[in-house]
């Protein structure tokens, strides 16, 4: 018998382990449609803002050693519009990735989706590159409370919290989420960080400040998810650097019930997906594992 | 610890040769050995440092060694690449995209402004059995560039351009898709290739498939990071920059956005 | 003319602008010599504490993508065996790195080094993977003032304060040092982080979490002594992920008046000192800077 | 971004098989294509899981594609490898340090204990016309080991196992360098190798040095990194890991702490 890749994360099941981290690719209904069918268990939207914002202007995306930086600058074309494009949606489990500053963004925008079928919401209190929403909303406790909160009280469907590394401590982010009751967490956003071009000598991105992905931040987000795992009694999703099916255990091992992928589509493309869950399934045969929930936290007990 | 290389991160390339196209077209030509050898249809992403980082088609160079962009100024940043000077500094990530599939037999390109870009480097990779036909359409004689590149490239093709303006003070008169459908009542093509503005090549695709011929268009869209990540060139489940530029006719007539609409900034669909 | 490779750091200069990072090799006053001799400005030695530290056991330091992890944890042989060992030097320019958690370890220590010449003191106030010391100490500005200034007090030579990613706002921490009369900063040790092996599902260090280190933390290094020298004036020195001429670069133009590489040893071996300084040198040449302060910083022009 | 490969990290690696050498020496073989094929003077850093991880020379297999590690129990560490069982884990990376440089002719290999590891991989790179004598030390009969693996290895060379025991009770009565002394008398040595304790490996070195013999020692300091980072290995200016562990007679003479000092974990210089 093959392994069972579904998982759950809390009362939130996915059929597989894999997840499209936020940001990626994630803008039409159609695409959605065909990552889900390419593998990946559940697919995040871009983080959403009250109106459209067209983001910063190119470089938005380089490639360095080890990965990516970032300063795409969350265009995205509003939660009203996005609600309406995905309202025809029946079978793709999609999270609903937010981005605000205050509790009445959050507001305004989960009553968009009343009637949308949506899996969960990802609230991200972790953007390192835009000012007032993501890490500075994450950097203020008693703020996330209200936010997670008043999202908690519109709606059933589960709540997410992505977390990164900020100014403050994110153990603490993660604490304040759960006092508004968050049901998971995600960890992490991509690290605040920039590149310069020596022939130029001018920053990379047109931002100068952006993001760090991929490989080069995986073994920081480890961490991240192993100490939250450790310290809390909370249900984690592990994000960044995952790659190859071995990234991905070493997540759960860590204490993730599921990950997310982005940087890696830039190369492998969305091939990843079932790349990464047929490792994970090779990996369960061969260990002995029959769940994923078997696997989760298990480099805690060393 | 490996020290790997990096990818999708520009180089910097120093602008060699500027030559005039048209009052509004320029063609910037540096030296890259990579660029000069993409098939037809790649693209690059192209940094003009301090301004914007924008797609651009890679252009054919008659020198080895040297590529080039031909760059309509339209916007603020085309302008900023337009009024480049020799000696100055761009940024250059790829070649990124598909490429056209060439047929054998007899072809027909048809292409408009820097739709053209694309196409002459499919002539350039014209096998010698090839029979090609190059369409090239203007507003005015004023605009209308590349036809002397155009039968330098194809000189040992048998081979003919035409050439025509909307106001027809140049070649004939009309738009190149009134001049194609009058070719196509008495030549049939193995294969026919367009790039230009959508709507021409909506309806270069339409005729082409309603007399079953082989058609392969190469799109544009708003295009952030060139290599499948952002989502902000999505056309119906494609990512443009990934699995594109170029579409058959077979993949162009299922589309629901297709010659209809497009993604602002933000990711609207927005009508053309 | 070739150009000049000496630098400024404040007060301190260098005849070359390329440092051995604190923990790489430093334990002998030959190897020390050697290192200088290959190009190194000046050694940084490990972090020296009150008593000889044993460290953690092996392993303490694992290969990864982009880079490594170590738990070395600050293994050293104290301040009063390694002040005797270096008190013959004369000609090597040596910084004494120094790691503690109280005013009174720091007084101690400096007290080794009444008669031994040294360049420079660098406090150690980032180390992530050692509890009560390191980062623990920068998470606290009262008490980073009140050491940096304590040392100050006892000593004529520049103080140096190293930082990094820790709980706190590290530009809080670079506040408090200069509060506390520190004449230049470090930025940045390692980041927090761990790996975990799949197939033993353990830890790869044996302290589990550890310091990230290499080319995959270089984009947050450059960021963040770009974000130092952007809202302070004190004079920055790189860390994190050189390798290479450019990354030297890249790190200057930032606001770095000199680097320190640390982990490109273990694959450049220490020839990456000459060869860094060569391809200043040579990129000096080609672009008109007759000094490394002319190139200081430029990035933040645009 | 690439996907690089990961250097310095550990391949695990299942024990295969156990063989007792001794009481207290042992050797465990495992699959390894790399780390059969090691230069002999190198050496693997070995991750017994939540114990430590060590250096180990690397031993010699008979069959292809294995490599082996034969400890000896003494502390903590390597009491838990020599304890590991048939299809446990352990990791290794590598492999690291230089080689021994055979010299044609007459060589004489000098060896107590697992310092003969690297000496039987040298024995096995020698040169067909090469003449070898190997002289093992032991404490007493019962500790003396792989004297039939060496002469199967030699088999195809002219060549000579000299046995000797401290207490006599097996092959010549003395220390191996007693036993060297009076071969030197009478013969004329183009290389001479050692490893094993330091303080013989010193005498064997001063009596090469004194008859101008050319002489290679493989040394052992506190390892951590194996790579030449940490610098727990250093040994004057050099670090073992990295410049060694192989270094030559000249070399060693001239140090100021090979025979006398070595440095504890937290670095401090200890006599021997
Ligand atoms: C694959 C491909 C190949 C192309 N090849 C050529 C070519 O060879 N020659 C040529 O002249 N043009 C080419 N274009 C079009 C070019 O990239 C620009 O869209 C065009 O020059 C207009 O830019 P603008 O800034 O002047 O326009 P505006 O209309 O002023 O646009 C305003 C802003 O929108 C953004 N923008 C507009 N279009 C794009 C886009 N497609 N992708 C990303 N950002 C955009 C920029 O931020 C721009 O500053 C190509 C486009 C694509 C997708
Ligand atoms: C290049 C090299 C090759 C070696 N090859 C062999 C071999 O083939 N067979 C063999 O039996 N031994 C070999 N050794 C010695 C081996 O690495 C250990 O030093 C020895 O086994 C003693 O370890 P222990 O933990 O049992 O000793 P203890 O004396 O109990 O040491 C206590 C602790 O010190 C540490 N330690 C001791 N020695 C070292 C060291 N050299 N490096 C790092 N940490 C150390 C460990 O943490 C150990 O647990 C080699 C050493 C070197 C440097
Ligand atoms: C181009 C790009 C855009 C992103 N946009 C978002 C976003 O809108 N919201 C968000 O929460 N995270 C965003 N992220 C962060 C990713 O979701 C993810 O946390 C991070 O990239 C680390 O994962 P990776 O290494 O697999 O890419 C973005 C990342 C990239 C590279
Ligand atoms: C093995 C190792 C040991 C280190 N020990 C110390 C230390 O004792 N004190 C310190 O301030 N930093 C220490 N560091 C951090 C480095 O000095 C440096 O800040 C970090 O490695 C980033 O630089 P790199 O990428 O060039 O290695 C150590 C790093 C490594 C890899
Ligand atoms: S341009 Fe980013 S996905 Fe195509
Ligand atoms: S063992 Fe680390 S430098 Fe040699």
């Amino acid at each position: 018998m093959s392994p069972d890749l579904s998982t759950k994360i809390g009362t939130l099941r996915l059929e597989r382990p894999t997840m499209l981290a936020s940001g990626i690719l994630g803008i039409s209904l159609e695409v959605f449609s065909r990552i889900h069918k390419s593998g990946a268990g559940a697919v995040v939207t871009k983080s959403l803002s009250k109106e459209p914002w067209e983001g910063y202007p190119n470089p938005t995306i380089v490639g360095i050693k080890g990965g990516y930086l970032n300063a795409v600058g969350l265009s995205n074309p509003g939660a009203p519009y996005f609600a309406k494009m995905i309202s025809p949606n029946k079978t793709i489990p999609i999270i609903v990735s937010l981005v605000g500053s205050i509790e009445e963004d959050f507001e305004f925008m989960v009553k968009q989706f009343e009637n949308v079928h949506v899996m969960a919401y990802e609230l991200n209190l972790s953007c390192p590159h835009v000012e007032k929403v993501g890490l500075e909303v994450g950097d203020d406790p008693n703020l996330v409370t209200k936010i997670v909160k008043k999202v908690k009280s519109m709606t059933k469907v589960p709540i997410i919290s992505k977390v990164g590394l900020g100014t403050t401590n994110y153990l603490d982010t993660v604490k304040a989420a759960m006092d508004g009751g968050t049901d998971a967490i995600t960890a992490i956003n991509t690290i605040r960080a920039m590149g310069i071009d020596v022939e130029t000598q001018r920053p990379l991105l047109s931002n100068k400040i952006g993001g760090l992905s991929g490989p080069a931040i995986k073994p920081v987000a480890v961490r991240c998810v192993y100490e939250i795992s450790s310290k809390y009694d909370i249900p984690v999703i592990g994000c960044g650097g995952v790659s190859t099916w071995e990234d991905a255990v070493e997540f759960i091992l860590a204490g993730a019930s599921a990950v997310q992928i982005g940087s890696a589509i830039g190369d492998g493309w969305i091939d990843v997906f079932s790349e990464v869950n047929k490792g994970i399934a090779n990996y369960m045969e061969q260990k002995g594992f029959s769940k994923i929930q078997e696997m989760v936290g298990l480099a805690r007990n060393f | 610890m490996d020290l790997q290389e990096i990818s999708n991160r520009s180089s910097i390339r120093v602008i060699e040769k500027i030559i005039d196209e048209t009052p509004t077209v320029r063609t910037l030509v540096f030296s890259d050995d990579t660029l000069s050898n993409v098939l037809p249809g790649q693209f690059a992403m192209v940094w003009i440092p301090g301004v914007n980082e924008l797609p651009m088609s890679v252009m054919v160079s008659e020198e080895k060694g040297k590529a080039a962009f031909t760059v309509r100024k339209r916007g603020v940043s085309s302008t900023a690449l337009y009024d480049l000077q020799v000696g100055n500094q761009i940024g250059v990530r790829g070649p990124y995209g598909n490429s056209f599939r060439i047929k054998d037999g007899k072809i027909l390109l048809v292409g408009g402004g820097t739709g053209l870009v694309p196409l002459l480097r499919l002539a350039k990779f014209a096998k010698p059995t090839n029979e090609v036909i190059i369409l090239m359409g203007s507003k005015t004689k004023e605009e209308m560039f590349f036809e002397d590149m155009a039968n330098k490239i194809l000189a040992k093709n048998k081979h003919q351009v035409i050439t025509c303006t909307e106001d027809g003070s140049y070649g004939k008169k009309g738009f190149v898709t009134d001049v194609m459908e009058a070719l196509m009542q008495d030549t049939k093509f193995d294969g026919i290739y367009t790039c230009g503005p959508e709507i021409m090549m909506y309806k270069v695709v339409q005729m082409a498939n309603s007399k079953n011929t082989f058609v392969e268009a190469s799109l544009e869209r708003m295009m952030k990071c060139g290599i499948g990540i952002c989502g902000s060139c999505c056309m119906d489940e494609s990512l443009v920059c990934h699995d594109g530029t170029v579409f058959d006719g077979q993949f162009l007539a299922k589309s629901q956005e297709f010659g209809h609409t497009h993604r602002t900034k933000s990711g609207i669909l927005e009508n053309y």
